[in-house]
């Protein structure tokens, strides 16, 4: 596969954009963004991994089957996590505490 | 099979066998993402039901040991890559030298994380029957910084006000704290393990510009651990660090 | 009740007819391929016999019209059974305004139920004809489901979430209530009544005049089956709880290894307070009646257990602890 | 059915078992616990599974014994309830799962594709070990204390109420998702890096592209199931919370992680099944099958899509009400490439020239049973049907129809359609097809009457019933007897052609596929020279090899009637 040969320098400078975008993501976690703390803690973690994926792991240079048996692998989590999800925060709320029926439990 | 040279018998020519490697590699790698896909999905059903518990639990963790590791930890995944990299230039003893780098920073890595575990055992925040979310401001030890109990019993009564059964959910989010990390250290160790074994056949010379694969493979592997990682990072130590 | 061999069990609810025509409409469309390839496959079998060892058949690769017809024509009959499926599924879990809501537990291998008034039965459900009844139930420890066949409707009862059902039975009568989701050792005695009566009756039911007899002895066996002691009491030992045949003056082993003597005290602490001297080789199951019952009800029903004076036969019943380590 | 052109006739010339081949290549307990010929290993999964299939069978009879009267006079509550979860452990996880993959793939891909081996055969041996070492703590697991949380180990009963042995049984499962992982890892890179000059990917048997979809499933669904179970273990051993609401924790989400799993799961053991029914329906109908890349691509449409649907187990749990109705939807969606498949295995037999061999029998019972199965699953899968017939005996039919009428046919139809090439030899015909009758029938008596049950109402595990279902229930023991007979008997003559059966030659049916290019039993290389391939799937016209005279059915002067 990868008859490419990726350059030491090439390593380095993704290196040394990993260690920026971590200090990122830690002065981000600072700032309270409400509920885009997470967008964005996640979106870092991501840019990352697709660093590391392409680069130190050649991805960018293998054939298309290695970009397909990634492509499947985030697919298929993507599947789990978003159809279960869905039925999360679709559903009903829970009578929450019903105080009839808890006073029923345990009796 | 039998074996000639480099070349395992059931293959034809050298080139099949390394493509055959590498795609079985990133296929076991895919499976990996699933299997930890579990765990991720767990945690983001839990966190998305006990906000509360999962910040006070986070902000128990040392962000400094986590951050440290975060750097150790890519800082391997470099080294490994210039293994690769120096062996398919034929550079054998620095193909050596990165993997031993390599090993040194994963142990390393290790180290920090049972020094993390130590503390959460001292803490009484490993999950069990003897869990308890607030051990620590109950019982400070005599070096522990007074102001920082303050305000940890601060956030902890908050907490405790949102969420009454606080300790219940907190030791939730220390199960996959612990499952996570847990699992992950296996990998690294299993990693380790490979990497030992790497060395020697570097050492004995086994690795050619033309066969190099299982210092490609094995670096895949170490990748993906690193990859795990960079998202364990941010969803355990980093949920609500700016109370 | 029925023919001898019913396909289908008595419709008893508004979902009842719904749901048969459904499973008609489906059993159309499912027998017509069914019975279409199946011919297709027997005939073409006869038809197209090898007549020669060494003949071939004719080389048809495929032919894209038919592949489109039979992708085409499936599809469109699975979205009509899917769209009907779900107009009934949308009814079934919307629960209309202004329902007699009635609360259930699961426990196992119990089923809890209160009345809008408090009123509580074990096992029982009490419900009035024409009248749109939804249930509010929850688990106390694994899952369970509320399953009523002849009204077509179940619902699982989970611990830690509360779910509802609704329906609106359309005929008196008694019918089946099983616990239709696997939750241990007597799910398949997790089983019970549904009596739905007449409006009227059941408000008198309900303010309890329908409790009282005047021999204790015969109000006491109905209460004895009313309140589901029964269901756990078999006369023939076989069930979860010992059989009372015989048991009054007699007496009775303890787990913890007295012996007691059953007299009327024993038999009332043995309804209120059951856990305080269990039996021998039984589990701790039988619900407290505290509360539940009046004290007329209390005598009637000592007397009537006083009065079952049989042999008592071997305690071989679903209740027996057996060994069984836990891992 | 005695046709005068069975493959056995006078005329047959007489064939030779080769001096050396696969078989007799090395002998000793050794050179079979540490071969790596995939052929080999085959069989070592042949030997394990069947073991399985049979502990799962008497759990089965017991069963159906106990469920004669209303009271069940068998065994106890506790003792019933460990039988249907072993069985359905035993039946699942341990024979249907690895069945065709693990014997039959392991067996057929690499010849199929015309390789030597798989890509990894030591791991592929690998894979066996886990297996075994899987079954060892599920075994275990039963005979101290059994298993009875039902095979769906629905928490919290499985992870804090049950008293059995669960955390044995939960590792037993876990260790065997990763033999599952390995070999679906082990036939991708085999069919994309093995396959030799000429086989292109729509030459490929059917066989293989069922088996390369399967492995879709092992790889990206496998995972979920061990670290679910992984995590039941862990928190009945440490006392967790992750699905006991007790301490926070979903059970629910249980049911989701389970299902992402194990609806995929059935597809893993129906697709191998397809895939056999795909190479024996053209072969004894000698003609090309009809709509070939339809019925590749329904393969992997059903894979992928199998993925969507896993919560239509779930309807009555209290899931959201739009997520019900999408996955509802979707689960009729999955419906569409089976029903294409069925479709084109019908047109194949038009104008064929079919025989009545024991293969195409059950080849025909599958399609007839899985169309009963495949059908029912239609009831199921909608929501307002649903609610009456979850959990009762009419799942429990819809299962066995597709489980065992349809997958387990399918496994003996490539038993039998393959010994020749496995062993050498032919098994005797005529048993086989009586057997072959006799399953169908036991069969169809055994589970029909289940569907009614189902209807009526009758729940699931269930050890005791209302008298009004015993009849029903009576019929189902008795077709269960018949169905025992029906296995047993391939078991014994099966073992018996290993001796005395006639010699089968290379290619006895005939059939095109690459594996039949090779002797019977093949030597341990597969192919003395590697095959070029240059024809395309199933095509008997342009192959003078397999010694047909082109005749084609009713085209040529045919004794009595023929057809146009
Ligand atoms: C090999 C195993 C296998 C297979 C292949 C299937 C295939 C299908 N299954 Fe089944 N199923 C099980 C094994 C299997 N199932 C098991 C083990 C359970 C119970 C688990 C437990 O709880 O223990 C179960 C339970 C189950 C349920 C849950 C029931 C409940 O608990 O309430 C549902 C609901 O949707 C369902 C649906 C389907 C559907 C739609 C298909 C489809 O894939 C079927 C597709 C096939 C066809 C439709 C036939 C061919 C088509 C035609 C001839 C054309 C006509 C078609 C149309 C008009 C669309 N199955
Ligand atoms: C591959 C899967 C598979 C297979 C092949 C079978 C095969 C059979 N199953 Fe199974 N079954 C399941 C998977 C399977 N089952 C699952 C998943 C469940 C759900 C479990 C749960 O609820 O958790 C289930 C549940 C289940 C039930 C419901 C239990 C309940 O809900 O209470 C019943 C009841 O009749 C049953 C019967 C049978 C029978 C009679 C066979 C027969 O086909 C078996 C025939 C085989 C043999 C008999 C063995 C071989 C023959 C011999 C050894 C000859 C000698 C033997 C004698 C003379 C007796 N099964
Ligand atoms: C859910 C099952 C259940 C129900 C319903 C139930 N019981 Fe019991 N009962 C038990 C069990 C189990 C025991 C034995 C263990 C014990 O002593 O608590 C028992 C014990 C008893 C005993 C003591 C028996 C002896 O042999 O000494 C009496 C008396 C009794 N029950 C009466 C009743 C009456 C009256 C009712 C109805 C109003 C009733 N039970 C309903 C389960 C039940
Ligand atoms: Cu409760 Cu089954
Ligand atoms: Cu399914």
């Amino acid at each position: 596969m990868s008859e490419h040969i990726v350059s030491p320098k090439v390593y380095i400078g993704i290196f040394l954009s990993l260690m920026v975008l971590t200090a990122a993501t830690v002065a981000a976690a600072y700032v309270n963004l409400g509920p885009f703390n997470i967008v964005i803690a996640l979106a870092i973690a991501s840019l990352k991994a697709t660093l590391v994926v392409l680069y130190f792991m050649h991805a960018r240079y293998s054939p298309k089957r290695t970009h397909m048996v990634i492509i499947a692998a985030v697919f298929w989590l993507a599947i789990m996590l978003a159809l279960t999800l869905s039925d999360y925060v679709t559903r009903d709320r829970d009578l929450a505490s019903n105080t009839q029926l808890t006073g029923m439990l345990g009796s | 099979m039998h074996r000639t040279g480099e070349l395992y018998g059931q293959f034809e020519t050298l080139e099949q066998q390394k493509e055959s490697a590498a795609l079985g590699m990133w296929v076991f790698l895919s499976t990996e993402v699933l299997f930890f896909g579990g765990l991720f999905l767990t945690y983001t059903l839990n966190r998305h039901y006990y906000p509360a518990a999962f910040g006070v639990g986070s902000n128990t963790l040392d962000l400094k040991l986590g951050g440290l590791n975060t750097v150790i930890l890519i800082l391997s995944s470099l080294t490994m890559a210039m293994s690769v990299w120096a062996s398919s230039v034929g550079k054998r003893k620095q193909t050596t030298g990165f993997l031993v780098a390599t090993l040194l920073l994963g142990t390393a890595f290790l180290g920090v994380k049972v020094i993390e575990y130590k503390q959460k055992f001292d803490h009484h925040l490993v999950p069990g029957y003897h869990f308890q979310i607030d051990y620590r401001v109950q019982h400070p030890a005599p070096n522990d910084d007074p102001k920082e109990i303050e305000a940890e019993k601060e956030e902890l009564s908050k907490a405790f006000a949102k969420d009454p059964d606080l300790n219940a959910h907190a030791q939730l989010y220390f199960s996959l704290y612990f499952g996570m990390t847990g699992l992950h250290a296996l990998h690294m160790i299993v990693g380790a393990g490979m990497l030992v074994w790497l060395i020697r056949q570097s050492m004995l010379g086994r690795f050619t510009p033309t066969y190099n694969t299982p210092v490609e493979m094995i670096g895949l592997y170490w990748h993906f651990v690193d990859i795990v990682w960079i998202y364990l990072f941010p969803l355990l130590y980093l949920i609500d660090r700016h109370r | 009740m029925q023919a001898q061999f019913p396909l289908i069990p008595e419709q008893a609810s508004n979902f009842a007819p719904t749901v048969d025509l459904l499973m008609l409409f489906i059993v159309a469309i499912c027998l017509f391929f069914a019975v279409a390839v199946t011919a297709a496959v027997i005939y073409f079998f006869f038809k197209y016999e090898r007549k020669h060892q060494t003949e071939i058949g004719v080389p048809i690769h495929g032919d894209m019209r038919l592949e489109t017809a039979w992708i085409v024509v499936p599809l469109v009959l699975a979205m009509a059974m899917f769209a009907w499926g779900a107009v009934v599924y949308v009814d079934f879990r919307h629960s209309p305004r202004d329902t007699l809501d009635i609360y259930v537990v699961g426990k196992q291998w119990m089923w809890k139920v209160q009345q809008p008034n408090g009123l509580k039965e074990i096992n029982e459900v009490h419900l009035p004809v024409d009248r749109d009844v939804r249930l509010v139930m929850a688990s106390e420890d694994v899952i369970h489901d509320f399953s009523v066949p002849a009204f077509r409707v179940k619902m699982d009862v989970v611990p830690g979430h509360y779910n509802t059902m609704w329906f609106r039975p359309t005929k008196a009568g008694r019918y089946r209530l099983y616990c239709s989701q696997y939750c241990g050792t007597n799910h398949a005695v997790m089983t019970g009544w549904i009596t739905v009566m007449e409006q009227s009756d059941y408000a008198a039911w309900l303010s309890g005049s329908a409790g009282t007899e005047a021999n204790p002895l015969i109000a006491g066996e109905k209460l004895f089956s009313e309140r589901a002691c029964v269901t756990c009491h078999l006369s023939d030992g076989k069930g979860r709880a010992p059989s009372l045949n015989g048991v009054y003056g007699g007496q009775v082993p303890l787990a913890d290894g007295r012996t007691v003597t059953a007299d009327d005290a024993y038999i009332r602490e043995s309804i209120l307070q059951p856990a305080a001297k269990i039996v021998a080789g039984y589990q701790p199951l039988m619900p407290s009646f505290q509360g539940q019952l009046t004290e007329e009800q209390i005598t009637a029903l000592i007397a009537y257990i006083k009065s079952l004076q049989g042999e008592p036969p071997p305690p071989t019943g679903a209740g027996v602890v057996t060994a069984s380590g836990k891992k | 059915m005695d046709t005068p052109t069975s493959t056995h006739s006078a005329t047959a010339p007489v064939y030779k078992i080769p001096e050396e081949h696969y078989l007799n290549s090395s002998y000793g307990i050794r050179s079979w616990l540490l071969t790596t010929d995939h052929k080999r290993i085959a069989l070592l999964y042949l030997f394990s599974v069947t073991f399985f299939f049979f502990v799962g069978g008497i759990f089965a009879t017991m069963i159906r014994i106990h469920l004669m009267t209303p009271q069940g006079f068998l065994v106890t509550p506790e003792t019933y309830n460990k039988l249907f979860t072993m069985h359905g452990v035993a039946m699942i996880f341990f024979f249907l799962i690895p069945s065709i993959p693990a014997v039959l793939g392991n067996f057929l891909v690499p010849l199929m594709i015309g390789a030597k081996d798989l890509a990894f055969p030591k791991i592929n041996l690998l894979s066996w070990y886990i297996y075994v070492l899987g079954g060892c703590f599920v075994l275990y697991s039963f005979s101290t204390g059994g298993l009875d949380t039902g095979w769906t180990f629905y928490t919290p009963l499985s992870s804090v109420y049950s008293n059995s042995a669960v955390t044995p049984a939960v590792l037993g499962i876990f260790i065997n998702g990763f033999s599952s992982i390995l070999t679906g890892l082990n036939f991708v890179v085999t069919v994309h890096t093995m396959r030799a000059p000429g086989m292109t990917w729509f030459r490929l048997p059917l066989f293989v592209w069922a088996q390369y979809a399967t492995s879709i499933i092992f790889i990206l669904g496998t995972p979920v199931i061990a670290i679910t179970l992984l995590l039941v273990g862990l928190e009945r051993m440490f006392h967790l919370g992750f699905f006991n609401p007790a301490l926070g924790g979903d059970p629910i989400l249980f049911q989701h992680l389970f299902w992402f799993y194990s609806h995929p799961a059935v597809y893993i053991m129906i697709l191998p099944a397809m895939g056999v029914i795909s190479e024996i329906i053209p072969t004894f109908a000698r003609k090309p099958i009809f709509g070939y890349s339809f019925i590749a691509g329904s393969s992997i449409a059903i894979a992928v899509i199998g993925f969507f649907v896993w919560a239509h187990h779930m309807f009555l749990t209290g899931e959201s009400v739009y997520a019900a109705l999408a996955f509802s939807f979707l689960s009729y969606l999955v419906a569409i490439p089976s029903a294409v498949k069925v479709f084109n295995w019908t047109s194949t037999l038009y104008k064929g020239s079919i025989s009545w061999d024991t293969p195409m029998l059950y080849g025909l019972g599958f399609i007839g049973l899985f169309l009963i199965g495949g059908l029912t699953g239609l009831f199921l899968a909608c929501l307002g049907l649903d609610i009456h017939i979850h959990d009762t005996y009419f799942v429990v039919a819809h299962f066995h129809y597709i489980m065992v009428g349809g997958a387990v046919m399918g496994y003996l139809g490539g038993i039998h359609f393959w010994w020749p090439k496995i062993s050498g030899r032919l098994y005797p015909e005529f048993l086989a097809r009586v057997s072959a009758i006799i399953l169908f029938m036991g069969f169809n008596l055994t589970f029909f009457p289940q569907f009614i049950l189902g209807y009526l109402g009758m729940p699931r595990r269930y050890h005791s019933y209302p008298p009004e279902f015993q009849v029903l229930n009576v019929m189902s023991t008795a077709g269960a007897s018949i169905l025992a007979l029906g296995y047993l008997l391939p078991m014994i003559y099966l073992i018996w052609s290993l001796k005395y059966g006639t010699v089968a030659g290379p290619n006895p049916w005939p059939a095109t596929g690459l594996e039949w290019k090779t002797d019977s039993p093949p030597p341990t290389e597969n192919f003395l020279v590697t095959p070029e391939v240059t024809w395309e799937p199933y095509d008997f016209e342009t192959r003078p090899d397999l010694e047909l005279d082109h005749i084609v059915a009713g085209k040529l002067p045919a004794p009595a009637h023929g057809d146009d």
